[in-house]
């Protein structure tokens, strides 16, 4: 019963499908964020675990998950800005109607 | 399944005749019961109470001091045997859950068998408190008590208080002491009532909302330490993870605001998420201020590096912080939902905002969930700027008492005790009533100005200010240390002239109520 | 005309402009404000059209409290139809009273005994300050405020004693009627009257200390939904309103009925900010304007009060024979000063006992046709603000 | 009545379970706490540990399917948070307690209110759908499949180099100390950037004149 790194690494792996799904088959723009957002933590969740189970008293996969973070909302931030741009200018955030790069 | 059920049905029909014989036996009994007790409790109800309050008191002294006592027993045999223990009694808690009881009695095996200054019967008494998953059991349910208890008698607190603000009474029928009960009452009233869920609504969401509230406030009592061993779990970044259980509400009151399929509610939540987004920053770096003077997350650790009384108090420790103090209690106000930042919920413009189409038990957990978070704010505020468990007198004031369990007891009660941090926190709440009964509602454009333009750059200033009052103190400069022990005294006394003058305009405006109120009140109002 | 002293143009109204906002452009949304909404002040149904917190409409509908109180009077004798008139505007029964009395006396040339006159003076301005408080406690209730509410029915309470003393009732007095009042004052009534007076007047600067000049509330109701002198005159706005506008307008001044010509008061009006005690950043025609005007007035009531309970003659109290008294073929209209501005009453006769025509000018009705224009692009908050300072009664509405 | 029964019963189930699931957390952040904290590491490999890992785990899975399989855009953020709350506990689990605070200040409690606020400032009506078609679905699932297969594969036949050694968290100094140090650069230039991405953010939700 003992947990070791291939657990976090599956449950990381099914996520980051997850995540790779959402954002294939979603048209909604925010749909899809909520996909990023999920493979991001998926990719966190690797880095963590490795740090845990493969460097000890480094820290490094601890510290570029925080990265991983700030990148992550900040990603998020100008995301939702630009999907409410999206909807400013054509009423819907169906990623399929927004392909002129006019705006 | 059904060969299950039919065996059931069967047990019942063999054993149901013996049950129903064992419940006629209880009712009369039960009845009987009710017929004495009934007129006792109704009438000696405030006794009652408080002989309740005492009792509890006393039961959690006797719990912390059985643990205390349980492990300094196994330490001292340790220690006579030579021992080096290691994970869960390695040090003092009462509450540990380190190891599973075949680690424990392996360990305990290696001391010398159960604790060998314990005899006859206390060994076998105190044998299952060894173990961490009973003391867990029991921290929990203690948890779980005071995570009811603790917003059920807010409430009526609040009532009261709000009475009294309004030259009313609150309540005074149920309970018979001073309403004592109203809100244990109202609670079960709540219990019964229909759960409505409107037509067209998102059913799933709508039913899974309050939960989203409920639980992240009763997850920020497992960190909230009450005194220095008074806390389920002493978490190293307990401070961070109170902060992100808080901003987990925030979702709650969204999905319900968005599931209720209801206009105003929606209004509510997109307030609700403006506001506490917006706040949470301020609020954040509020918190930043006692982190950066004395460098840990760990609540214990803040609390502890503001002993020695109360000019050594967090708040009283640069100008910064004092000002920081009240920037904080401003952005935790909005962040509880308390007025004047009480917009999500603005009865006279948006109906009840988020709340509207909610009704029964979910209702309550609303209510249950916004003041325990008032109470977790408010120890916060307490823990970090204001010596916590800490008395205003210096705990160096009792080491001529001794350390005989007497002594300890005067010790808890005069210079630190969880009776000092439940003090503190009911005062913060009662200045939290007192503003909501006080002042109007500002308009939501008002509040975000009042974030962005005025906590914001001022909280930031104050951290900037701590960060270098922090460095210069550690320049082991003699005038700088004479500076910071003036500010120290001065900000002190400052504070001291609040903590005085309060009691005594109280005291004032009680001696003088009539006065104040008009002989016509008294004559003409009933229960004047 | 009124003299008008400061002027309100729209160019000082607060503009909420949505690129001056500078807020996120949503989609409008179509909200039903009322007609069961806490602070529409009974019935009234507003329909918002918003954009995120921005209101850029509101469209008042009424009607639901409609009860045929004007057809009512076409059916009754006029002793008869004066607690029709109490159910109008519930908050000021006795001004009501004394309007429809006042019809009835000018038609039938009823000259009213001089202490029925001065009681009459003395109700109404109670019943004035009561209006006022009540309209006080729930500004203070739609802004958020919960305690002043209770402090001001405490005293409204108190008024309520002195009314059910002299009459019996607390809400429905019909106590004035045609010719006079119906009883006279009771024992050591006014010796009561004044120990109130008295205790009032020090609550006053208790209101103005927690509601009026309360940081919070002043930013809540300052140059938030102005009305300007033209659109006061033009939308036919009077009492509190009109003069919330900086019009000096007082039908106790300007048209004195029931002797008010012989009592020294003064008719409060709006100005800016930074003069007298007003605070800063309040314009005239503003909502705290509207409210402050209230204020102001309870204190002059007070004034009135006290002139009019030190020179009650004794007497009669009202005109003898007032039953069965035939109309005559004529009409009159006669407008009095509410606590909510003027309330007319239109009376025709025929001959016979009853009324052929009773036809009422509301002032809460004309006032609240306001509402549309100074609900425009308005934020959510402000509505309740507008629709408190404006002082509606649905009763008195729909009728 | 039977409702009422019905509803009561079923609050008090789920507080019970919601107490529950609060003992289950509160265990293992003490896991977490003494395993990175002060005196001696507790060995992670326990019976609860694991118990808890699993309960975990199938909580991240379910919602992360959750969020593939829902239609409702709301809902999907909901399910996130579920994604989100369980990658925090893994992280209590893994004794990195910093970032599981973290991440439930940051992700739960501001990234996902602003995607549900985006989702209320975006939708005409509560409830809006964008069909996807079916055999654009049929493709993404085979490549996912394929992928998850793969990944599965690799991962559990994979002998990594590392130590496989468990170790003592690190307390929150060591985590400041090495972030202004040896990640000092990118440090700042995380903090550039957040400025940046403000800035960038306020001008993209600008009003139009």
């Amino acid at each position: 019963m003992t947990i070791g790194l291939t657990h976090y690494l599956i449950v990381a792996a099914i996520m980051f499908v997850a995540g790779l799904f959402t954002m294939m088959t979603k048209r909604n723009a925010i749909g899809i964020l909520i996909g990023v957002e999920l493979v991001l933590n998926a990719a966190t969740v690797n880095l963590v675990a490795f740090d845990r189970y493969m460097g000890p008293d480094r820290l490094d996969g601890q510290i570029t998950a925080i990265f991983v973070i700030v990148l992550a909302a900040a990603e998020a931030a100008l995301a939702v800005g630009i999907c409410i741009n999206v909807y400013k200018n054509l009423s819907t955030v169906d990623v399929d109607r927004a392909n002129s790069l006019r705006g | 399944m059904r060969i299950l059920l039919w065996k059931l049905w069967m047990g019942y029909r063999i054993f149901g005749p013996i049950i129903e014989l064992l419940m006629a036996m209880f009712r009369p009994f039960a009845v009987a019961m009710y017929r004495m007790g009934g007129p006792i409790v109704a009438q000696m109800a405030g006794m009652i109470l408080i002989s309740a309050v005492v009792a509890v008191c006393v039961g959690v002294w006797a719990h912390a001091m059985l643990f205390g006592f349980v492990d300094e027993s196994i330490l001292a045999t340790a220690a006579s045997a030579g021992v080096e223990l290691t994970g869960a009694f390695s040090y003092v808690s009462p509450a540990t859950w380190g190891l599973t009881p075949s680690q424990i009695a392996v360990q305990l095996q290696q001391v010398g068998g159960v604790a060998a200054n314990m005899s006859g019967v206390a060994q076998y008494l105190l044998w299952p408190v060894q173990f961490g998953i009973v003391r867990d059991l029991v921290g929990l349910g203690a948890l779980m008590g005071l995570f009811n208890i603790i917003p059920v008698y807010t409430i009526w607190w609040e009532r009261k208080v709000a009475g009294r603000i309004q030259s009313r009474l609150g309540p005074m029928r149920v309970g018979g002491w001073h309403g004592w009960s109203q809100s244990p009452a109202d609670g079960i009233k709540l219990l019964l009532k229909e759960d409505l869920i409107p037509d067209g609504a998102d059913a799933p969401l709508f039913r899974l909302a309050p939960y989203f509230n409920i639980i992240p406030s009763a997850l920020a009592f497992v960190a909230l330490p009450f005194g220095a061993t008074y806390v389920f779990r002493e978490l190293d970044v307990a401070l961070i993870f109170i902060l992100g259980v808080l901003g987990v509400e925030v979702l709650g009151v969204m999905l319900a605001g968005w599931a209720s399929n209801n206009k105003w509610s929606v209004y509510g939540a997109m307030r609700e998420a403006c506001q506490m987004v917006s706040y949470e920053i301020p609020l954040g770096m509020a918190l930043l201020l006692p982190v950066v003077t004395t460098g840990t997350l760990n609540l214990t650790k803040i609390v502890d590096a503001q002993s020695g009384g109360w000019f050594h108090w967090l708040v009283f420790s640069s100008p910064f912080a004092f000002i920081g103090f009240i920037a904080f209690f401003v952005a935790s106000l909005a962040s509880c939902k308390r007025a004047p930042f009480d917009l999500p919920e603005a009865e006279s413009e948006l109906v009840a905002g988020f709340l509207t189409e909610y009704s029964g038990i979910r209702w309550s957990f609303f209510f249950f969930a916004e003041y325990a978070a008032m109470f977790v704010v408010c120890g916060l505020a307490a823990i970090l700027f204001l010596g916590g468990w800490h008395s205003p007198l210096p705990a160096s004031w009792g080491a001529a008492l001794g350390d005989a369990w007497y002594a300890r007891g005067v010790k808890g009660l005069l210079f630190s005790g969880p009776v000092w941090f439940v003090a503190k926190c009911v005062f913060l709440l009662y200045v939290q009533i007192w503003i909501r009964w006080t002042l109007p509602r500002i308009r939501i454009d008002q509040v975000l100005y009042a974030c962005v333009q005025v906590l914001l750059p001022l909280t930031m200033l104050m951290l900037l200010g701590t960060t270098v009052w922090v460095w210069a103190s550690t320049s082991e400069c003699e005038t700088w240390a004479m500076v910071t022990a003036i500010t120290r005294y001065v900000l002190g006394g400052i504070g001291l002239m609040f903590a005085f003058a309060f009691p005594a305009i109280a005291a004032y405006g009680f001696y003088h109520r009539r006065a104040m109120v008009g002989n016509l009140v008294q004559d003409a109002m009933p229960g004047s | 005309m009124a003299d008008t002293v400061f002027e309100a143009s729209p160019d000082t109204m607060i503009d909420y402009d949505s690129s001056q906002q500078g807020d996120l452009r949503t989609e409008e949304m179509l909200i039903n404000m009322g007609p069961q909404h806490p602070s529409t002040h009974g019935v009234l149904r507003v329909v918002l059209r918003t954009d995120g917190e921005m209101v850029l409409e509101a469209i008042p509908h009424i009607g639901y409290l409609h009860r045929c109180a004007e057809k009512i009077g076409e059916a009754v004798q006029p002793y008869q139809y004066v607690p029709y008139t109490d159910r109008m505007d519930y908050l000021a029964g006795m001004n009501n009273n004394q309007a429809f009395s006042l019809a009835i006396e000018r038609l039938c040339g009823i000259e009213v005994p001089p202490r029925g006159e001065t009681i009459r003076v003395a109700f109404a301005e109670l019943n004035r300050i009561a209006s006022h408080l009540v309209s006080l406690g729930t500004y203070g209730l739609d802004m958020g405020a919960f305690t002043p509410f209770l402090y001001c029915f405490r005293e409204r309470e108190m008024i309520l004693d002195l009314f059910e003393a002299a009459c019996g009732a607390r809400l429905t007095y019909s106590y004035i009627t045609p010719g006079g009042v119906h009883d006279d004052l009771p024992a050591s009534w006014v010796e009561r009257c004044l120990e109130f007076l008295d205790y009032f007047e020090t609550k006053i600067s208790d209101y103005n200390n927690l509601l009026s000049f309360n940081h919070i509330f002043v930013k809540r109701t300052s140059r938030v939904g102005v009305i300007s002198i033209d659109d006061a005159i033009g939308y036919g706005l009077t009492g509190p309103c009109l003069r919330g506008s900086g019009i000096r307008w007082d039908l106790r001044k300007t048209a004195p009925y029931d002797g008010y010509e012989n009592y020294d008061f003064d008719i409060p009006i709006a100005k800016p900010g930074g003069t007298d005690e007003i605070p800063e950043g309040v314009i005239v025609g503003d909502c705290w304007s509207r409210y402050w005007v209230r204020v102001l007035e309870m204190t002059e009531s007070v004034k009135i009060i006290r002139q009019a309970l030190g020179r009650l003659p004794n007497g009669d109290f009202i005109a003898p024979k007032m039953k069965n008294i035939k109309l005559p073929e004529d009409e009159v209209y006669v407008e009095v000063e509410n606590p909510r501005g003027q309330l007319g009453f239109l009376v025709a006769g025929d001959k016979s006992a009853i009324p052929s025509r009773v036809k009422a000018r509301g002032p809460s009705f004309c006032n609240l046709c306001i509402t549309e224009k100074a609900c425009k692009n308005v934020m959510l908050a402000d509505v309740p603000a507008i629709i408190g300072s404006i002082d509606v009664v649905m009763g008195e509405v729909d009728r | 009545m039977t409702n009422t029964k019905h509803n009561l019963t079923s609050c008090l189930l789920r507080l019970v379970v919601a107490g529950g699931g609060v003992l289950l957390f509160s265990s293992q952040a003490a896991f977490a706490s003494e395993a990175s904290g002060v005196t001696n590491a507790a060995a992670p490999g326990g019976l609860l540990e694991a118990a808890l890992f699993y309960f975990v785990a199938l909580v991240a899975v379910v919602s992360s399917l959750g969020v593939c399989f829902s239609k409702d855009i709301v809902r999907m953020a909901v399910w996130l948070f579920g994604a989100l709350g369980s990658v925090a506990v893994m992280y209590f689990l893994l004794a990195a307690n910093f970032l599981g605070a973290i991440q439930l200040i940051v992700y739960a409690g501001g990234t996902l209110i602003l995607l549900v606020f985006g989702v209320m400032l975006t939708s005409k009506s509560p409830w809006v759908k964008f069909e996807c078609p079916k055999i654009e679905m049929l493709f993404a699932g085979i490549i996912c499949a394929a992928l998850l297969g793969c990944l599965c594969i690799v991962l559990t036949d994979a002998t990594w180099a590392g130590t496989m050694q468990v170790v003592p968290g690190a307390s929150v100094e060591a985590i400041g100390k090495i972030l202004i140090t040896k990640y000092l650069v990118p440090f700042e230039v995380a903090g550039v950037l957040l400025m940046i991405v403000m800035v960038g953010a306020a001008h993209l939700a600008r009003q139009d004149d």
